[in-house]
């Protein structure tokens, strides 16, 4: 038996004993998911019991060093735990920035102190961090941010807004760009810096967004104190951490355009809503515009596995996230434009819980915001066009 | 041939009924009778000063109350409360209701048009029983009982149903659901025993209602035109009806093109106003030429039906089709081009999208009327 | 009775008694349009008396001045002459870019020795103009000409190349713009000057289009002699009598979105190539595109409408000839796509007479020109950008 | 599951392709044998070297003289002839013929392969009898007579018809006109008589034919598989065809395209290059877009066909689709983006769109295959 089959065959009778049944079944809304951190609320004692001992064998982190309380894995156990974990439809144990966003980056960029610090708290979902990119003036010019961070010897005094921070004012430690010195070009200024959420000078407002509550916030940092110690790599070298952490996140909101597990194809809905004669769909005119919907996106899908393909063989032209980011949104956007088409007037209802179409208006009205967070389809557009084709 | 331009007169109405929305009926007051939760749903104070202009009784003759100004005329207003996304029972009632009885109704029942011109008597309309208007599958009963009939069925997506003082509903007194004859039109009072109205919440924080009819008894006075046959006159209510939300649509959309194109020459980005971009220049160029189409359309639609032209249907048709896919276009580029910002409950233009989307699929979608465009021109 | 009442009545019994029976009914193809010229080939008799007739009374030109051999209508009388023409399918007795584009240009901007020698000749049918204006190098950027006129006191010695030249090897004069000042603001520099296709100098080649043979040419200048008092206006002002000819050349383009009378509908051919089933065409996908397309047709059409009522009428926002040539090319273009898409292969045919949908390939490939022609699309839109709405 | 990425094998087998069209069959071959209206229609010099390289035997088992490389190499020789417009037999021969011989052939059918593999016997399909491609529409008729039939019909649309050894003709043996049962495929030597083949012209300036079937008589051996059974295998073989040609339309797409943004960055306008305008740069970009998931899409229904995937048939059909929908696109692009110049004869760029439109229509355009990959979706 090669060691792989063995770590496969411990971690399936690891999981076996340790994942609790209620945890071994789909989410079945947003607020099924363990988010972790100082104030967090567990909706039972197995989703505690199941994040404690997940992060006790570092599985939460399963591919970071075991000295920061990591895994440890190698590339091929991790999927193997993966694969074991989709096999009994196990949980996440853990939802956190910290380990998809600023933990990659402190490994990566951070100081040795700086790791010691916040890794074993993130693996073990005990501090909850969110990300302090966007201001109010910059939009997609994320670069010309004007957080402005003093310099006071052995500590910055921050003064700025960000927005878009995705659970502020839920989570304990914000990363933030902020501008550390205003007089060089504008991407050759910026530092990346730790704070906690409960430092003076530091507030939180929830955005309401046009599909309703979200999990946005304004912050405003008001004379706050941030420790030298707190920057992660080099002051005013900040800008290469965050277009590594923007990539990142890029390629994961452009999987919007797929069709997730468990969820119905938007064929499958639109039958619902329009139902079928003589085996098509009802409305011969929405029928071609499903059609070529559908056809889109086993395109996107099948350009989305030939990425990652060609990734794995070192093939292809590389950078492709932008191209994946900008077909799969506007993708999203076209499927909720023809589900609302779909359901007509019964698939606009705003409240309600026998709605026919659920809270479809809202989700609609979601997706409007897909091609313009994590940077806009005209940025991907800029990208692609000088980036990839060379036009400038 | 008619100039395809606004006569004085019609244009004096339409700066009037821009003033009106502009001032007493701002996008504000949506957003408060929204978060509000208002009960009845538009302003009546608003209500009585549009009244008190003339604008309930646009469409109605003089002999009853009204200021028999046509379809030309109830358009331009219809367009202009589109720019400010007012609301107010002036479609259902002073469009659909009344027109629903001037098409139909005898000369007891035209009585009601009095109290349509006057601001005193809402009429709703209530067709619709699925989510997509299909308006002559009814399942609705309407069965002979006595002297008079009793109706059972549910009906959705009825415009302003709950502050209605009088429903007209189509239901079904022979053939099978999906048949054009066997239909009639019913006079019903909201209140009577068997009938209830629930009012349901949409995202343009507007009126619609789902009506439940349980045995409802109603007199032979209340049939409105011959039993049997209403699906000519109804088909011609829905082409009037049609027209005019392509006139909202084109409002609408109009409101939410100028403010993006406002922004665009606000708002910075990388240090330079974004309607430098030629790529955002372009496309706000397409979306000005698709207004422009869609405006001489809507224009046109209602100069036919004011004509009585045996073109007026298919014009109508194209321009609640071409309406609404202006109006969809429009709308998301709208949230797009303001960005982050866009997306925000704060910032007006997501209203216009929220509005839109109800607006286009009332009386008939883009597939809905490009279908008929077709049948008309014979493929 | 009316003053124009009577002119109806009598034209109507002028045009009875003078419009020859083989010239009442429209053209059977483009080889039926009287061109004039030096060396022009009548079909018939008829047509050459049809224009003498005509030209002898200033009807080629009815709006003109008397003086100069025009008909000198009045605006009422004209509609009127046009009417009565129209009613017994008269044919135009003349198809001339000196009455269409040089001729009012003239008119509105030439000294009085001009007039007197181009005008009359140009009502007569006695000489076929040609316009020169693009240049191989300019396309779009028309005012970025390069031919140039060199001062020789009383002419210029003209050197350079123009380029789709309609029918330059057959036309008498040409009417072209050249950098007569090389020195200041491309704009201020150009001069409008005509001279006779005959001067040494002048040579020219037709342009295989991918559509096949074409009226364009390319001319080539080499040391032409230009006299002096051949130029239209003021030397080096000549760029604001070209913008008055573009504007008036792109309205004519624009007319492309219409289906002329007579002319079957796209909806008709598509039922001609497809068929019906249930009184639907037989591909429901194909019946999407083309009702969305006589939709928008419709749109195209009554806004021409609308634009000529409001122009009548002293409203609008004027300058509408933008949005019409990028509008119906557009719409023109997609026409024909439609087309190809319901002929199929048949539809393909290049050659042959039994052809199903006739020239059809030629007449696709050539509506790809419209959007290039008189100005291309990305320059209407940057017209309507900046000029309309004030984007920059 | 197998990875979306050509094997070392198949990237030599493109790349020696790219080279063989580029150098013995550019652009300007095809152009030649359009103006000098060649007999042919193909270059045999060159065709004797594909067939020296093994293209024409790609798909062929190396049993009857072939490489038996499989759909995602054919598939790469495809791609690349149409990057270079390349005018040879090997679509009508070396795809449809081979692969219906190998689908329906008997034994001493499939003796014709060698021929086809070494470039001596050329085959051509002769299936349509219309403008638009709708395979089981067959009026074509084979009575029956004595041991053998007798065959009377039209086809069009037949590729390398007039150049063909023998012809593969669907004809119904039974049925009404439109059944899928009742069709039979014969083999039919063109030389026959009662056989008349005439060449068409198309804008792609290849060859296309007309046949004309008038009381050819054909032996009982010249029934391809089972009588009245062809539907199965001639579905099979025209998803085959379809994805092919898909790869053609991935090819000349993309070389348009290229040409095109290199056109861009040499062309000035105002004095700069047009490649700085973001407008076209956003137009440029959507289309290297769309090419990528085309080219995905090309590469996953040849994995398909070769794994005989019960998802092949969708998958074709999907790629056959969308490829036509990109090369209307970016053909149509790419001659806007040169702008006159692009009207030309004498640029090659307006060649990619006159070779575009007979591909998409041929074995089914965008709407054709739009709408079987809804029936395979279930709506």
């Amino acid at each position: 038996m090669t060691d792989l089959e063995t770590f496969r065959q411990e971690t399936r009778a690891w999981l076996e004993e340790n994942c609790p049944q209620s945890m071994r079944s789909p989410f079945k809304s947003d607020k099924d998911a363990c988010w972790g951190g100082r104030n967090f609320q567990f909706q039972s004692d197995d989703q505690r019991l199941w994040l404690e001992r997940m992060a006790e064998k570092g599985w939460t982190a399963p591919d970071w060093p075991t000295e920061y309380g990591g895994g440890g894995l190698s590339r091929d156990e991790h999927k193997v735990l993966l694969e074991e974990m989709s096999r009994i439809q196990a949980r996440p144990p853990l939802n956190s920035f910290g380990i998809w966003m600023i933990g990659p980056a402190i490994l990566k960029f951070g100081s040795e102190a700086l790791k010691q610090q916040h890794l074993p708290p993130i693996v073990r979902g005990e501090i909850r961090w969110c990300q302090g990119y966007s201001e109010p003036g910059a939009g997609s010019d994320l670069a010309g941010l004007q957080t402005k961070a003093e310099d006071k010897g052995d500590h910055f005094i921050v003064n700025g807004q960000k927005i878009w921070t995705s659970y502020a004012d839920k989570a304990d430690w914000m990363f933030a760009l902020v501008r550390t010195n205003p007089d060089v070009k504008k991407q050759e200024g910026i530092s990346l810096v730790l704070f906690d959420m409960e430092t003076p000078g530091v507030s939180t407002r929830p955005i309401k967004l046009i599909s309703g509550e979200s999990p946005f916030c304004e912050t405003f940092l008001d004379n706050v104190r941030v420790e030298k110690d707190q920057v992660v790599g080099d002051v005013d070298k900040g800008w290469t951490i965050a277009k590594y952490l923007l990539t990142h996140e890029r390629s994961m909101i452009g999987n919007m355009g797929s069709t997730a597990a468990g969820q119905k194809t938007l064929a499958e809905l639109a039958v619902d809503g329009v139902g079928l004669e003589d085996g098509k769909l009802a409305d011969p005119m929405l029928r071609t515009e499903v059609a070529s919907w559908v056809i889109d996106s086993i395109g996107y899908e099948l350009t989305a596995e030939r990425a990652r393909d060609e990734a794995k063989s070192g093939q292809g032209v590389g950078n492709v996230s932008a191209m994946l980011k900008y077909a799969g949104t506007e993708l999203n956007k076209r499927r909720y434009e023809l589900l609302v088409a779909a359901y007509g007037s019964e698939g606009l209802l705003w409240e309600g819980d026998d709605r026919p179409a659920g809270a479809l208006p809202q989700q609609w009205l979601r997706t409007k915001g897909n091609s313009i967070e994590g940077g806009t389809t005209e940025v991907q557009l800029n990208i692609i066009a000088k980036n990839i084709l060379g036009l400038g | 041939m008619q100039k395809l331009v606004l006569t004085e007169e019609q244009q004096m109405l339409k700066d009037a009924a821009r003033g009106l929305f502009s001032e007493q009926a701002p996008v504000s007051q949506l957003r408060k009778l929204r978060d509000e939760k208002d009960a009845l749903g538009y302003v009546p104070e608003f209500w009585n000063q549009a009244v008190e202009l003339g604008l309930a009784g646009t469409l109605i003759p003089e002999s009853h109350g009204g200021s028999e100004f046509g379809h030309v005329g109830m358009g331009q207003v219809m367009e202009e409360g589109g720019r400010t996304l007012a609301a107010s029972p002036l479609f259902a009632s002073g469009v659909l209701g009344a027109c629903a009885l001037m098409l139909a109704g005898n000369d007891s029942q035209k009585d009601i048009l009095k109290g349509i011109a006057d601001g005193s008597h809402l009429v709703a309309l209530a067709i619709d029983e699925a989510g997509r208007h299909q308006p002559f599958r009814v399942a609705t009963k309407a069965e002979v009982q006595g002297e008079g009939f009793v109706l059972n069925g549910r009906k959705t997506f009825v415009v302003d149903g709950h502050i209605a003082n009088t429903l007209i509903v189509s239901a079904r007194t022979s053939g099978g659901e999906r048949d054009e004859s066997g239909i009639t039109l019913f006079l019903v009072d909201p209140k009577a025993e068997g009938v209830s109205v629930e009012r349901t919440t949409f995202p343009d924080g507007r009126n619609y209602a789902k009506v439940t009819l349980e045995n409802v008894a109603v007199s032979a006075d209340a049939v409105l035109g011959n039993k049997d046959q209403a699906a000519s006159p109804l088909q011609k209510l829905l082409d009037i009806g049609s027209a005019h939300l392509a006139a909202e649509l084109l409002g609408l959309s109009s409101e939410a093109f100028d403010r993006a194109v406002a922004y665009m020459k606000e708002r910075k980005q990388f240090g330079v106003y974004i309607s430098s971009f030629q790529a955002l220049q372009h496309r706000a160029a397409h979306m000005w030429s698709e207004l422009e189409q869609l405006k001489s359309m809507v224009l046109k639609a209602f100069m036919a039906l004011d004509a009585n032209d045996d073109q007026a249907s298919m014009l109508a048709s194209a321009a609640k089709a071409k309406a609404s896919q202006v109006a969809e276009l429009v709308t998301n580029e709208g949230v797009q081009l303001h960005g982050g910002m866009g997306m925000t409950d704060e910032f007006d233009i997501g209203l216009f999208m929220k509005r839109a989307r109800p607006v286009q699929l009332m009386l008939g979608d883009f597939r809905y009327h490009a279908d008929r465009v077709a049948s008309f021109k014979g493929f």
